[in-house]
């Protein structure tokens, strides 16, 4: 049996248990000998979860969404609507709300709870309406002063036909564009798909937190495997290959803090979730709000400026450059 | 200068897209054409006016006057920052079939007559793909710019963000949108120019902030692919979607000129932007 | 604070909503509604929900906090600049009638607390059209705002520019605008409410500008008038055209918002927008 | 025969002697006499034209266009296109090209020289996108430091459903915002019909100039007939009414400058027309272009501040405010 086939095999067990804990709860009969099965089961296939693994945490229907963290994390919020231009999207919360007690603006991925809202909000993919909502509230937050938080969770901006006809390009750049500039304060969490340019038209700020079981990747694996191997199938390879879960990125210099979630994933502590995010939106944002507007700007560019790892040619490497950026940096 | 700057090789777009021999056969009419015909023509079908993919070199040779173009930073290497499947026996393989060593072509030069920084990519190269080498070096001409008070003027051919890169790609597109950011707090022009093909990561970063949009004719340029689309409304896509007349029509592209004509319109487009007057 | 202020007359609305006597016919639902439970709902029609239009001190009274209000500039009055037919006349019968000086009313005041700079329009006089004394009343109350460091509430209920004032009238449109600016350069809040009816050259100025855009329910919002739109296509408009529900959906409003939660509703976005801090 | 109808009855007789002329030019006839007639009758309708004489100049299907002053003032013109949002409107031209050598910003509305070209061009009548395209120049006007300069002659905004569902009034509001706080030197020409928001929305600028023919109007003078006395034939009227000639605007304070057209209109010699807005618009950007930016929008501001005309209320009015606003300030 293949480390892989295992792992399969005692997900599918853990599973099986977790149904039968839950019947038994049910039934008033005594659980705690099952309980601490399950505990230590799940602490077996978790401990070092494979990628993908945590793709599947990731896409989990039940875990928590951007309406679950705006009520447990935000208080007095207030969606707003619209571009200004053309529409309004559903893909994509916009609004203003108190942190902590203080006002701030929110803007996130919307996905749904059921299909029918799942339909209605397109899974989270957003049209370029959504994005250009969003710069709108960036600017918004920029004239006032305002902080912004930005709650990523979309498997891709949306592919259809108006989407590219009414500048779905343009709008991810524009947005993009109006963040890399914000005097305001910016700190982002992934909290589960990062889905390559449609979650970074929002996900440029200050800091970039991700949740522990989060994905954040530049093509979806099924994606990836199909253009690789010319085997969708073969998407468990790929979402190695891709280093998309949220420890891999902090090595990579992408993510600036994990936020721990619940063994096996946020949908099963939803609060206890919240609460680390909260606390780590808290602290980041109290840091980067501690700068001066142009030093934070200064800042941001810098850190994007950073990103990426490539070298010196070895044939022109005899002399290495001075110039700081010439070189890998991390 | 180096070597396959001055004499660029062309045997991998040929290869591509024109039988061996001496005639070639256009991809949209089907015709045959006398191959020296064509690459007098600027590889422009001379029965369809079909614009043949340029590689790199033949992008600067088209649009740089002889003898002005300085590179930048051509020894910028990808280093396998995932050790990804693969990426490391393709790029090399990209760099000996090619001759050059990344997917863009980075410098200042004149386009008649006017000094600008150059970002040229090259779809021979890997598709053209951003990593993190392309992502470097686009930044790296829009600062350089910034410094230099040099307008700039980038060539997209794209298939968007380098999958072996993995997300290091994808912030690429965040570092080249704050460089574009500096040239347009610096007030210089950016004539952003859209070639076949330009999709994904590119289009949705710096390609798409130019101050002018200049297509080529027929040209693809979109974000999602076809296919992707295809799967996602179950239904044919319309005709000519992405093509250059299609996002004329949709306000995303200013211009579409035929190469013939595109040194002449980008450098007017300069000094109409006030770029003239920059001595380089 | 002037008399018609603290004791407005309804007269006018009344008499162009609703019937004479104790009974008011709804102009939505055509029930039958006692007059006093009508005046108990705000207006609101407790059998379908329609919003009658408010006069300008009603809205006053709906959205300030009660003695709180300092009006500004009520002696401001139009001078019939191109000694236009028939304005001198109407002029006076709407001063007259509604027992008020023009067509908006501006101040500072409180709301549910928040100090802030308020402009009025006035449907009833003259239809809240916006000639030169509209335009400089709301341009004081912005750059007013600006020296008190106050956020700005604007209520809009209009037909567009005062024909009567000729060109004079649509400069008020960019004398607003740049008064808008002002406020926005200061970065202090702009709630805009846009009312029954919202069209023309007051949509087309400030009333568009706003950080947020809050509509009363059904209110009809627009630039061009339905006629002219109909004659122009020539064929009936889409239901439900140019209503709150319908910029709602289109982009360019952000809630829309019963009356009986607008004043909590515009405090608690005053609040969230950083106003509260503001002593006033 | 009342002072209208003689009026109208010598007008009649002037086209007469016109078409009468041109024949016998064409069959190569002596025409001297025949010309000093003309031009006596010419002389004698146009003298002090009534504004309804001029609401048909403004209008008239020979007027030059757009296209025929860009050909005459400016060289070196390249259009742009589209909003970067939506699309593009042939109801506005947008570009770049050179006034006497140097790079400007140009913009305007576009009619058609047929009735294809002008149902192409909806008249002149933008739609939002058209907005949209022209403050994205005003933007790139402001980023480059270059002038603008702005030919407006459109009947309105176009009334339509799509229009309004993307934002018409949204559009022209913002295209104001843009232009007052425009660091850049703007100037704007009324060369043909001023139609209210549709043509403010590019006509604000540290100069407006207007032709001497051209007409600027909050309404139609038919629709204000048909509100004021339900009878849109008394137009004539109406267009006395509105003040809406070059002449009365400037009593008004609204306009700078009257370009002098050739007698009768500028199609007449559209050369000589083109020859002097070239000069006018020369000679009035020299003049803004001397000034620091941070003046030129304080100037911008007071211009647009001081329009209109109210005074005090008389009850009020025994002690007047001294704040200078309070009163007229024409
Ligand atoms: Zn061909
Ligand atoms: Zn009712």
């Amino acid at each position: 049996m293949t480390d892989a086939q295992d792992r399969a095999a005692r997900e599918r067990e853990l599973e099986q248990l977790e149904e039968q804990l839950a019947q038994m709860r049910a039934s008033g009969a005594d659980t705690a000998d099952l309980e601490a099965r399950v505990q230590a089961l799940r602490e077996a296939v978790w401990r070092h979860p494979s990628p993908w693994q945590v793709v599947q945490a990731a896409r989990h229907p039940q875990r928590p969404k951007l309406g679950d963290y705006l009520t447990r994390i935000f208080t007095d919020v207030v969606e707003l609507h619209g571009d200004r231009l053309f529409g309004d999207d559903p893909a994509v919360f916009a609004g203003l709300a108190r942190l902590d007690g203080e006002p701030v603006v929110v803007v996130g991925h919307h996905k749904g709870k059921d299909t029918r809202e799942n339909v209605y909000r397109r899974w989270g993919m957003p049209n370029p309406e959504g994005y250009r909502k969003a710069a709108r509230l960036f600017r918004l937050a920029d004239k006032l002063g305002l902080p912004v938080v930005a709650l990523v969770d979309t498997p891709a901006a949306y592919p259809g036909v108006e989407a590219e006809e009414r500048g779905q390009a343009e709008a991810i750049a524009r947005s993009i564009f109006t963040l890399v500039q914000l005097r305001s304060p910016v700190v982002v969490a992934i909290t589960g798909e990062g889905g390559s340019g449609g979650a970074l038209a929002i996900g440029v700020g200050d800091r970039v937190l991700m949740m522990q079981y989060a994905i954040y990747s530049v093509i979806p694996p099924e994606g990836c495997a199909a253009i690789l191997w010319r085997d969708a199938a073969r998407k468990e390879e790929a979402a190695s290959a891709l280093k998309l879960t949220a420890q891999d990125l902090l090595e990579l210099g992408v993510v600036d803090e994990v936020v721990p979630e619940p063994l096996g994933g946020a949908h099963r502590d939803p609060d206890r979730a919240a609460a680390a995010l909260h606390e780590a939106l808290t602290r980041h944002l109290g840091e980067v709000r501690a700068l001066p507007p142009e030093e934070r700007i200064r800042c941001r560019y810098d850190k994007y400026r950073r990103m990426g790892r490539f070298s010196l040619r070895p044939a022109h490497a005899a002399a290495p450059s001075d110039d700081p950026r010439s070189a890998d940096v991390r | 200068m180096l070597n396959w700057l001055r004499r660029p090789k062309y045997e991998s777009v040929e290869r591509r897209d024109i039988p061996a021999g001496l005639w070639a056969k256009c991809p949209r009419c089907a015709q045959l054409v006398y191959r020296k015909e064509l690459e007098r023509n600027l590889k422009v079908c001379p029965k369809c006016g079909y614009h043949h993919r340029l590689s790199g070199p033949e992008r600067l040779r088209l649009l740089v006057d002889e003898g002005t173009f300085q590179e930048w930073d051509a020894d910028l290497a990808s280093e396998d920052p995932l050790g990804f499947p693969e990426y490391a026996d393709r790029y090399r393989q990209a760099v000996q079939r090619t001759g050059r060593p990344e997917a863009v072509l980075c410098g200042r030069g004149r386009i008649d007559g006017v000094p600008a920084a150059v970002a040229v990519l090259d779809f021979d190269f890997l598709g053209g793909s951003m990593g993190s080498v392309v992502g470097e070096k686009v930044a790296r001409t829009f600062e350089r710019a910034v410094d230099l008070r040099l307008p700039v003027v980038t060539c997209s051919a794209s298939g968007g963000a380098r999958m072996q890169e993995g997300v290091l790609s994808l912030m690429q597109l965040a570092k080249t949108v704050a460089a574009v950011g500096r040239l347009h707090a610096a007030g210089l022009p950016f004539v952003s120019v859209l070639c076949d093909p330009t999709t994904g990561g590119v289009t949705a970063s710096f390609a798409m902030l130019g101050d002018v949009h200049v297509a080529e004719p027929g040209a693809l340029i979109g974000f999602a692919g076809a296919r992707v689309i295809e799967q996602t409304i179950r239904q044919k896509l319309p005709e000519g979607f992405q093509t250059a007349e299609f996002l004329l029509r949709c306000g995303l592209v200013d211009l579409i000129v035929p190469r013939a004509e595109l040194k002449a319109t980008v450098a007017r487009l300069l000094h109409l932007m006030g770029a003239g007057e920059v001595v380089g």
